[in-house]
């Protein structure tokens, strides 16, 4: 260390921050430099997003002081913060967009905030203003569209766009591409580099330890509202994930070396639960056949819109079926709800949390059991204990960490709350499961714990849908790759690389 | 206790703060039954005739038809309805059992299911409307409410309906039974009939919310509508089922309110949809809920009652009831919410 | 504790009642009442509004006259919370219990309560079902033929006329009856529009309907509106229309506000008849009183109206009910329920 | 053409369908403008008194107090509150201008700062309760309208405020001013002043909603308040700014309405909640905006407006008019909601 090291723009003294009897934030100490990439990592519940909430005026500290380029920061919201230059991506999407509001209008958000902005807008202003927010962070979308109808994946983008249109001195990005699949990740990459090299300090969150590695300088850990470790380039992986977990450690470190081939020869031999002859992922898209076994796991790969989430609802009664028939143990199939397909023993894990499986206000008791009331409950009645005993199961089985089966679901981490909403549907004791994008926000440790459990299953069939390549390769024996609503191939596991699927999933040849 | 780590916001947690905040806690809590006792116990000292059996049950009898309206107010907001056409209802059932004994000479028995069919009608098209046409709630019953006020009225021409009344040159036929009567002055013991229905359809909207897997089904829908339906609620029949209770509610408040008045009165319903919609809403704020609640509602039913009892007793001017209403309201509104525990913690209000 | 000047007389039975007022009393005091312990409930079914403020004024100035307490109560429209109200009076035992207003069929069951219990009643322009009530009414009948009179005699019995009426409230049924029967009575009248609203914005709303009105049926020359609310909107819209020389507007009731419309320069409201509110209040009171002494009363109090014409009372520059009790003494019925150990009113 | 690539959210644009579809989203924008005009139409034929320029005014005349009630309303509903207390800050400001003038004498201006400091004063309330003590709004908004109906009266020991009136046992000394009167009964050229008003408020309400960065800071607190107030907009602010127009216009209502009854009337601001409240939801499916905008409520008070106008010229008995009310509402709801593009596939409803 003899090169001058420039001073940080932010940094962190003695921070911390309490949620009743949680402390979120113990004491964080930790700074950023000017033209650095520095990971933010830790296991679900560490205190990441309680970190950036902090700095970016949502949440204030209970203790601790924040340096901004020297002087002392204590923003009283989000404006504040913003004025300073500190621009933020928030790891919730929905917290980052209005419903009921047009592309443009979400592109061009922050503007209303602006002080010193006209005051007098037409439609047709603030749609250039939007169409260069969009051009800047290459985007191309329907600027006239109603926000709510487009897919997670490209509202997270508007987000990002809106945060990287901002000057900025910290740019903070939390989980940015949770919903996005390589592609979008690639170019989003780009741009956090490009924004890097110009002198802008940039903390960057994410459960993807290979985007960390090969886009950060400096991993910072966070382990129970503490930094743990500090690694700088080159990065261990094992040595990180060990820092992340603890003592949880051992059992997950060979994660992404699981032996797919060991699995192939397993796993193929079961009986047909689900088939489906003629479907279409979508409606434009290639008509195609698909049978599902019992105890196997199939992965279902694509790029954003290729399909993945209008196949799995198709399958769970979710969304009408577009042509074709399906059946259920040789039985005919055609769920025209979500609850017929339960009742057929058919469960769908929803793609979007917020959107589509969190109650506001709810306890976690109270998610856990949404979908079989039935089962805890005689001639109408709900049993507490039974409510009680399963929802301690799912925390169990997932390592659900936070305040207790009775606090409001809000009161979780991101990660906890998917571990929550993905569990549940296990007491349902399905014969297929579908999952979609079930890895959300949760950190390497859990994404073992659930791949293991779904292959744990027994006779169930899983379909488990995801845009990141990775995470299929961990954990299906077989893997379906969509593009643009049609299928472009189909892998053993064995045969099936994040490298092959990625040229799948681009429309290439594997 | 050190003053560190207690800097920020969230005062009511830790530490020495914990007495208080428990404090606080039940405060918000218990802040609208405890206002509720207190005003029983003031009222009941200042004139000792307040404090009787006897007037207890002149009360509860006073709040038992608007009670049941809220009640079934507050079954339409838990699917995030609202249902303003909850007095319309009670209007056009009144007259519809009045015209049915008096002008068709029917039977008290047929004329309360002349009464609950209304009640269903309404609620048929309330469905129509917010879930097959899906018309936003608040419209589509706004519209129900003028469709069924207007109905009322031109049954009857206008008139009210009463035994004797002419028509068509000749006296009605028919009057009010002893029977259907009863249901509106009678007692079971020495509780009278409308009372003891309020205290039957609290318990039951009681258990349906809070005990049962479809009150679950229905919260989930008002929380979040495209959750509840992946995971299996079928939202279209909840909602429906909403709308419908809380017409068969408006009908048998209807059928009471017939009952007592003994005769068919054209605007009879109009005051109820506020005065239910003002227990319901006080309801929110009854045992932390914040949300639409049956307990809640019957003490913001009872709240109104007593109060106004009171006031009368203690010969304040009607026209200083309503502010005092009003004052009390507000004060108990500001106790419950601003002693919320944690609320002040960044929050979307802000 | 209510004490005035004129009755606060010791409580002593045989002290002299106190002699002021122009008819002096006539017997003494009954103990009861020089003690201040009667109470008379006065179950209402409206009370919003200046025709039952006014009536409410007139009934609390005669109680305290007559060293009683009056426990007011209102049904505020909801005619089951009069009926309540009524059980809750008997229910506390009132010395006496004056209905003011409410349906027949909806008081009647309470009625028969307190007729059981003993309490003596009065029933204010609502049938009692009793002979054990007495009772008390303005003469709405008479009220609306006044009033048409002053219409028949200034369009001669012929022409055009809107009219304004809701049915479902006692007194307009009334009044209403009168004017079917007058219609019958002058085929040269012609009513080419009905109109009519009730709420807590009546005139302006009737204000708004009889402008379509007028412009619809251009040959109006008489607008009968036998509400006080009714002909305060009638008489907006004759004049945002600028038809003041051609409509007229006959009226009812009155009240400071009425007087202030009726003589405004232009104004089309031309006459109204009525009783002084306050006055029938009074007597209302008196009615009681005598009652609860156990003294006898009539078994049907009526209490006559007045015509009053905007030539009276611009004439008489008349600006509020005080100075229109002086120059109408019709309005005041001082023989109707007097009571013998009472200056009279 | 293909499905593919488009992230095909954009359903109802592709394909055969698009002719009908363009018809159908035509009668979801224009279903109710166009019932409007259908409406005049059809009453100037029967009656051809109605379609008259003087008869326009009057038509226009009687909703204009309604009308700005109505837009007050919809800028509260924008951030996703509801205003209660229009109705009743209404009445206060008919009381506070009459008495101001009446009773005490002062000059038309005077009472004129007076109603609109009421106005402001039942703002203020609105924001305490809601912004400052986090009370939901339709039941903080509950608490005011009681408090200031109370008030109203109290204020005037349940009297109406009229010159000539006995105070203390002198006739008051004040009537209403020339200059004051003319704002109600007055016209600028051949339009009421109350016309000229309401179209002016209206013209301002539009800018600001749709035209103005506030406009849009006010939608994304309904929207969203979280991603409002992340993106720095200072979410308290605007929700107080709502509740301030909400009950400015409330004010400026209760001014012409005073005007116009020339005299404080005991309740006069009561009706005003339900038909302002009934326009702006009306509003709400103008122009397909599905959400409370200013045009729509314009829109919304008119139809009212004119149907109350035109049946009364049909001479059609007042009872009908409300069931007419009602039918023609739920026929343009119908028409409305169900025509909306896309609206049927796979949603929250089901
Ligand atoms: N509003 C809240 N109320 C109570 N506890 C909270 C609240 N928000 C967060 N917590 C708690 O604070 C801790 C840290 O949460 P945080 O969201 O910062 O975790 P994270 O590191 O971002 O996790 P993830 O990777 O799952 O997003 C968790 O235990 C969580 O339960
Ligand atoms: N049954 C269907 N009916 C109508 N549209 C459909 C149907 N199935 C899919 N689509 C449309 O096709 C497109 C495919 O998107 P989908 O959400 O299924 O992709 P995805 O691969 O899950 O993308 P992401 O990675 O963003 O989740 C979407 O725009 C969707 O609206
Ligand atoms: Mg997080
Ligand atoms: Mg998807």
């Amino acid at each position: 260390m003899t090169a001058p090291v420039p001073p940080p723009v932010v940094a962190v003294s003695g921070l911390a921050r309490s949620y009743g009897a949680t402390r979120a934030l113990d004491g964080v100490t930790l700074e950023v430099r000017p033209g650095e990439i520095a990971g933010l990592i830790g296991a679900n519940g560490a205190g990441k997003s309680t970190l950036i909430k902090v700095l970016s005026g949502a949440v204030r500290p209970s203790a601790g002081t924040i340096t901004l380029d020297g002087r002392p920061f204590a923003p009283a919201g989000p404006l504040d913060a913003q004025a300073a230059g500190v621009q933020t991506v928030h790891q919730n999407i929905d917290d980052g967009v209005v419903f009921g509001a047009t592309v443009a209008e979400n592109l061009t958000l922050d503007s209303i905030a602006r002080r010193g902005g006209r005051w007098f807008s037409t439609p047709a202003r603030i749609r250039a203003e939007a169409g260069a927010v969009a051009e800047a962070a290459g985007l191309a979308l329907p600027l006239d569209a109603p926000v709510e109808t487009l897919p997670a994946g490209a509202r997270q983008q508007i987000v990002i766009a809106r945060a990287l249109a901002r000057r900025a001195r910290l740019l903070i990005l939390d989980e940015p591409t949770s919903t996005l699949s390589a592609a979008e990740a690639d170019a989003l990459a780009r741009k956090v580099r490009r924004a890097a090299a110009s002198g802008v300090a940039v903390l960057y969150v994410s459960h993807r330890l290979a985007e960390i590695e090969s886009l950060c300088d400096r991993v910072i850990v966070l382990r129970d509202g503490r930094v743990r470790r500090v690694f700088t380039a080159p990065l261990r992986r094992a040595a990180i994930v060990e820092a992340m977990l603890g003592e949880f450690a051992a059992p997950v470190a060979p994660v992404d070396a699981a032996a797919p081939a060991d699995r192939a020869g397993r796993r193929t031999v079961g009986a047909a639960v689900l088939t489906a002859a003629g479907v279409r992922a979508a409606p434009g898209g290639t008509p195609f056949d698909l049978d599902l076994r019992e105890g196997e796991v199939l992965g279902v790969t694509g790029l954003l819109g290729s399909g993945k989430t209008g196949l799995l609802q198709q399958l769970g009664g979710a969304r009408p079926l577009v042509s074709g028939e399906m059946r259920l143990c040789g039985a005919p199939y055609r769920p025209a709800h979500p609850r017929a397909a339960i009742a057929a023993g058919v469960a769908y894990a929803a793609e979007e949390r917020s959107a589509q499986a969190i109650v506001p206000g709810w306890s976690v008791r109270a998610h856990v059991t949404l979908p079989t009331l039935r089962a805890h409950s005689r001639a109408g009645l709900l049993s507490r204990r039974s409510e009680t005993a399963a929802a301690r199961r799912v925390s169990a089985r997932f390592g659900v960490k936070g305040p207790g089966a009775e606090a409001p679901i809000e009161t979780l981490s991101g990660g906890n709350q998917q571990k929550v909403v993905v569990g549940r549907w296990l007491e349902a004791a399905p014969r297929v499961l579908l999952l979609d994008e079930p890895f959300r926000g949760v950190d390497v440790g859990a994404r073992a714990d659930i791949g293991r459990v779904v292959r744990e299953a027994g006779t169930m069939a899983v379909v488990v849908a995801s845009s990141d390549p990775q995470e299929i390769v961990e954990v299906a024996d077989r893997v379906l790759v969509l593009h643009e609503g049609s299928p472009a191939g189909e892998l053993r596991a064995a045969e099936a690389t994040p490298e092959r699927l990625a040229a799948l999933m681009s429309g290439g040849a594997a | 206790m050190t003053a560190t780590g207690t800097a920020g916001t969230d005062r009511a947690r830790h530490g020495t703060a914990s007495a208080g905040a428990r404090a606080a806690a039940t405060a918000y809590r218990y802040g609208l039954p405890a206002l509720l006792v207190a005003m029983v116990a003031i009222f009941s000292i200042l004139r000792p005739a307040f404090g009787t059996y006897a007037n207890a049950l002149i009360v509860l009898q006073s709040v038992s038809v608007v009670g049941v309206v809220a009640l079934g107010v507050t079954v339409s907001m838990t699917t995030g309805g609202f249902d303003l056409s909850a007095g319309a209802c009670v209007g056009a059932v009144v007259m519809v059992t009045a015209l049915a004994m008096v002008r068709f000479n029917l039977t008290g028995g047929t004329a309360i299911v002349a009464g609950l069919l209304t009640g269903l009608l309404v609620a048929g098209v309330n469905v129509l409307l917010t879930v097959v046409a899906r018309v936003p709630d608040l419209v589509a019953t706004l519209g129900t409410m003028f469709l069924f006020q207007g109905l009322a009225l031109i049954l009857t021409g206008g008139q009210s309906v009463a035994a004797g009344m002419t028509v068509d040159g000749a006296p009605a036929p028919g009057r009010y039974t002893e029977g259907f009567a009863w249901l509106g002055g009678g007692s079971i013991g020495t509780v009278p009939v409308p009372v003891a229905v309020f205290a039957l359809l609290a318990l039951a909207v009681y258990v349906l919310l809070h005990r049962s897997r479809w009150g679950r089904a229905l919260y989930a829908i008002g929380g979040n509508a495209e959750a509840a339906r992946l995971a299996g609620i079928r939202v279209a029949r909840y909602r429906a089922l909403a709308y419908v209770v809380s017409g068969l509610c408006a009908a048998v408040a209807g059928i009471m309110l017939s009952a007592r008045l003994g005769r068919g009165d054209v605007g009879a319903g109009d005051p109820y949809l506020l005065q239910s919609v003002a227990a319901a809403l006080i309801g929110y704020a009854v045992l932390g809920a914040n949300r639409p609640n049956a307990p809640g509602t019957v003490v913001g039913a009872l709240f109104i009652g007593v109060m106004i009892n009171g006031m009368t007793m203690l010969n304040a001017p009607y026209y200083a009831q309503t502010f005092v209403q009003g004052a009390l309201l507000v004060g108990a509104l500001v106790v419950s919410y601003t002693l919320t525990p944690g609320r002040r913690a960044a929050g979307p209000g802000r | 504790g209510c004490s005035q000047g004129t009755t606060a007389a010791p409580a002593s039975p045989s002290s002299a009642p106190p002699a002021t007022g122009p008819a002096g009393p006539t017997a003494p005091v009954p103990p009861k009442f020089a003690s201040g312990e009667v109470r008379i409930a006065l179950v209402r079914q409206l009370s919003s509004g200046d025709y039952f403020e006014q009536w409410l004024a007139g009934a609390q100035a005669e109680a305290k006259a007559l060293n009683v307490t009056l426990e007011v109560s209102s049904g505020d429209g909801n005619n089951d919370k009069q009926a309540l109200n009524l059980e809750q009076a008997v229910n506390q035992k009132a010395d006496a219990i004056i209905v003011d207003h409410g349906f027949a069929q909806t008081v009647q069951p309470a009625i028969r309560k307190a007729a059981d219990a003993g309490i003596p009643l009065v029933a204010f322009d609502v049938d009692p079902g009793t002979d054990k009530a007495v009772v008390l009414s303005q003469d709405d009948h008479r009220i609306a033929e006044q009033a048409l009179g002053a219409l028949k005699a200034d369009t001669g019995g012929a022409g055009e006329v809107v009219y304004v009426y809701v049915a479902g409230f006692a007194p307009l049924d009334r009044r209403n009856e009168t004017w079917t029967q007058f219609k019958k009575d002058n085929p040269g009248i012609e009513q080419v529009a009905q109109i009519g609203v009730v709420n807590s914005s009546t005139a302006s709303a009737v204000a708004d309907q009889a402008k379509a009105a007028l412009q619809a049926n251009p040959g109006v020359k008489a607008i009968f509106a036998p509400y006080d609310e009714f002909a305060k909107g009638a008489a907006l819209a004759v004049k945002e229309l600028g038809l003041q020389d051609k409509v007229k507007v006959y009226g009812a009731d009155v009240s400071t506000a009425d007087i202030a419309v009726m003589t405004e320069p232009g104004s089309p409201w031309v006459a109204t008849a009525a009783t002084d509110p306050s006055n029938v209040g009074r007597v209302a009171v008196r009615a009681a009183a005598l009652l609860a002494a156990g003294q006898d009363v009539a078994a049907e109090l009526k209490v006559p109206p007045a015509l009053i014409t905007q030539k009276q009372l611009r004439d008489g520059r008349i600006a509020n009910m005080e100075q229109l009790n002086q120059a109408i003494p019709a309005l005041r019925t001082p023989d109707v329920a007097r009571v013998p150990w009472a200056p009279s009113s």
